[in-house]
């Protein structure tokens, strides 16, 4: 059975209300066709995990810009002014998170961890909103935080093959590489042409395909 | 009546619990024989604690890779579409739910669900590896297993008495005399070996099994 | 007398406490200016958080990887014996303490060593992106800042008032007037800027600061 | 500074009565030659963090008949007959840990993380000798055990280039990334001649650079 679809059954699995984690760094790894895809189709109140939110016009702003997002978890909003206008009308919720606390908790989802012990935000607002709570471990403070598992992740990977190994190109990995062990479905946008299986170094892939459920392959990849 | 042996019995029923594409890690003895009992049409990947997913057959000799083994220490080879990776990230696939199935052998396995299959009480101590994380993490856990031993007792107990490789963690024992669930309410007898009756496999098990009214034979 | 604008007596003075190999992570604003100060013949690997070590010059105009930006968003090149990584290892570097140096910007910082650069009270709610794993986890904490706001109070605070960043977590605070050190002690004036007294330094600071017989002058 | 060195004047970084990260599975990606010079050199008491230890010939278990170990911490010594009857007259100890957990032990160490929470081992021998504590976190019962640095980690890789930048091959990997983020020190042993900087394809790195503080080239290499 071909883990290759069409866009619009890809994003068919995501419903509104679901959780989903999105790739990303400043738009880079971001799947922008999923993001335009979920906008045409309307979804609402999705709970979204991603590292920042891009601008009103690339990478996970467009789904707030869209009004696709009842809760926002991530690291940075530096350029979506729309962020504080939504939380202060109550129609957005945000989680502000450390960036390696974000990534450490995704991973704790992913690989089956209790959750994450950081000394990373102890006397910070991080403790004071109880997003972590401090605990004292082998003789050190610590902020526990628990796993943050999705129901997708949407991911962007530069080649795959048709099992689904995934290979990221610079910067373009980020997030994505821990987002698609935490998800029950994951969903990649794959730039370059899908390829037969063994036409990938078996020692260069970074997300082993039997993690990943779906590929598309992106416009103009073929070309 | 089947011509199977009873490990040919077990590991041909646990291969067709599988289905297209599934991710298996196999322990070591009797579950090394499932991959050649998987169906025409199934691919099931393979996956190794030391770091790959996908591993084929031996190397051929004068071929080996020095720098490639699977988790038995033999020189493998890689499958088309497989892949290598470090021990952390092979344990998030074991630990993180992402393993469907998991086989292991059994000292002794129990109606609760739970396991020992790494230490015998006052024999060698060789360490757990990578058991106690597989029948944590993985989505199934499946015991292939005689269903007597040696001495003629039954593998499957009401109580292990050896230390356990985790508690309340197998979801099916595969004998060449039975399959049984372990479930909430207790270990249910789904399917009798070829040309087994459920009062057979009941008595030849030291432990109380759940004897639905219709159990089929395994359809093998 | 030194030439150097206020900025560059910061971040050269900065520049030359790294040594030949050290793994430095750069915030914006007045930190960006530090790599154009560092000695020849000694190589400094430049970290970014979205996973890059030797992250070189801004990409030629036509250039751009679509795929590489650094950690401000600019399509930057890799230098020979650089690499990318994924987020998960870029902050196991930052948080195991493997980044020898983080020099960040401050909107506040005092001689606890407290560090509040992330949050305006009542302004914009940007996040603090991994500048609070970069305070926690970096060898040495630098804050590279000028000596007062635009308002003329000192940056240099008995004690923060902002949102922090961090908790007791600065090593060193350089401005255009002193470099200081927060010790266990208190934070001691090591050195005074180009042509400035230690005197200067202390009236121009709202909070106490330990004063040594002998305070050198920045040696750039 | 070249971080290249002679086989001698590397090891002579190891001392006795240090903890030590040995990567390796089976064998595969230990660096043997290591091995042989810490033995040369008579270094005792050293505590070994280790997958395995290999058989009386080969890998960790050459260390463990040379007389040079005073603690064990692994997850499987079934090829090494000398462990039990060294336990048993007192002269080695020996931790025996699920092989997912001694991996994220290592890597809490050297990613600034409290300690682990994991399930693996609950109730079991793990437990009962207090090497996991058992806590409640997030409304699920887990094991905690605290990270595991080395003072010096010793590390095979395929290739390497001068920066120290590390790819290893197909299962040479298994523990060697990870430890290469856990120690003071850490000494890598190559198989391919090392190359300048710029031949590595930056993508395919397994351990940055500047983790790696000592390359020594393998025996051979240059043939």
């Amino acid at each position: 059975m071909s883990k290759i679809k069409p866009l619009e059954e890809a994003i068919g699995h995501v419903k509104s209300g679901m959780t989903l984690h999105i790739g990303g760094f400043y738009g880079v790894g971001t799947p922008d066709e999923f993001i335009g895809e979920i906008i045409r189709h309307g979804i609402k109140d999705l709970t979204v995990v991603t590292n920042d939110s891009g601008t009103p016009e690339e990478g996970v702003g467009r789904l707030l810009y869209a009004g696709c997002i009842g809760k926002l978890i991530l690291s940075w909003c530096g350029l979506t002014p729309i962020v504080p206008e939504l939380v202060q009308k109550g129609k957005l919720e945000l989680e502000l998170t450390p960036q390696g606390t974000l990534a450490e908790r995704i991973r704790a989802a992913g690989y089956g961890l209790g959750g994450v012990l950081t000394r990373t935000g102890l006397g910070t607002i991080v403790e004071e909103k109880g997003l972590g709570t401090r605990i004292t471990v082998n003789g050190t403070e610590c902020l526990y935080h628990p796993p943050l598992k999705a129901d997708v992740t949407l991911t962007e990977a530069y080649m795959a093959d048709k099992n689904g190994n995934l290979i990221f190109r610079r910067t373009q990995n980020n997030f994505n590489e821990v987002m698609c062990t935490a998800a029950d479905m994951v969903i990649a946008s794959v730039y370059k042409p899908i390829v037969e299986m063994g036409e990938l170094h078996p020692d260069a892939v970074n997300v082993p395909g039997p993690l990943v459920d779906i590929l598309v392959q992106q416009k103009g990849a073929l070309s | 009546m089947s011509q199977l042996g009873p490990k040919d019995i077990i590991t041909k029923r646990i291969a067709l619990m599988f289905k297209d594409g599934d991710l298996v890690n196999l322990g070591v003895g009797i579950p090394g024989l499932v991959p050649k009992h998987v169906p025409a049409g199934v691919t099931v990947w393979l996956h190794a604690e030391n770091g790959i997913i996908g591993s084929g057959p031996p190397a051929k000799p004068g071929k080996e890779d020095p720098f490639f083994v699977d988790a038995s220490k033999l020189h493998c080879t890689i499958l088309p579409g497989g892949c290598t990776f470090d021990t952390t990230l092979s344990f998030g696939i074991i630990r993180g739910g992402h393993l469907d199935y998991t086989v292991l052998g059994a000292l002794q396995v129990d109606i609760e669900g739970n396991l020992a299959n790494w230490m015998v009480p006052g024999g060698p101590l060789p360490g757990m590896g990578g058991a106690m994380d597989l029948v944590t993490g993985a989505k199934k856990v499946v015991v292939a297993t005689t269903h007597s031993s040696k001495d003629g007792s039954s593998k499957i107990m009401k109580r292990c008495t050896f230390p356990l490789t985790g508690v309340k963690v197998v979801d099916y024992i595969v004998t060449e005399l039975a399959l049984v669930e372990i479930t909430p309410e207790g270990a249910v007898l789904r399917e009798t070996g070829p040309g087994v009756s459920a009062e057979e496999v009941v008595r030849l098990t030291d432990a109380p099994l759940i004897v639905p009214k219709s159990v089929p034979q395994m359809a093998l």
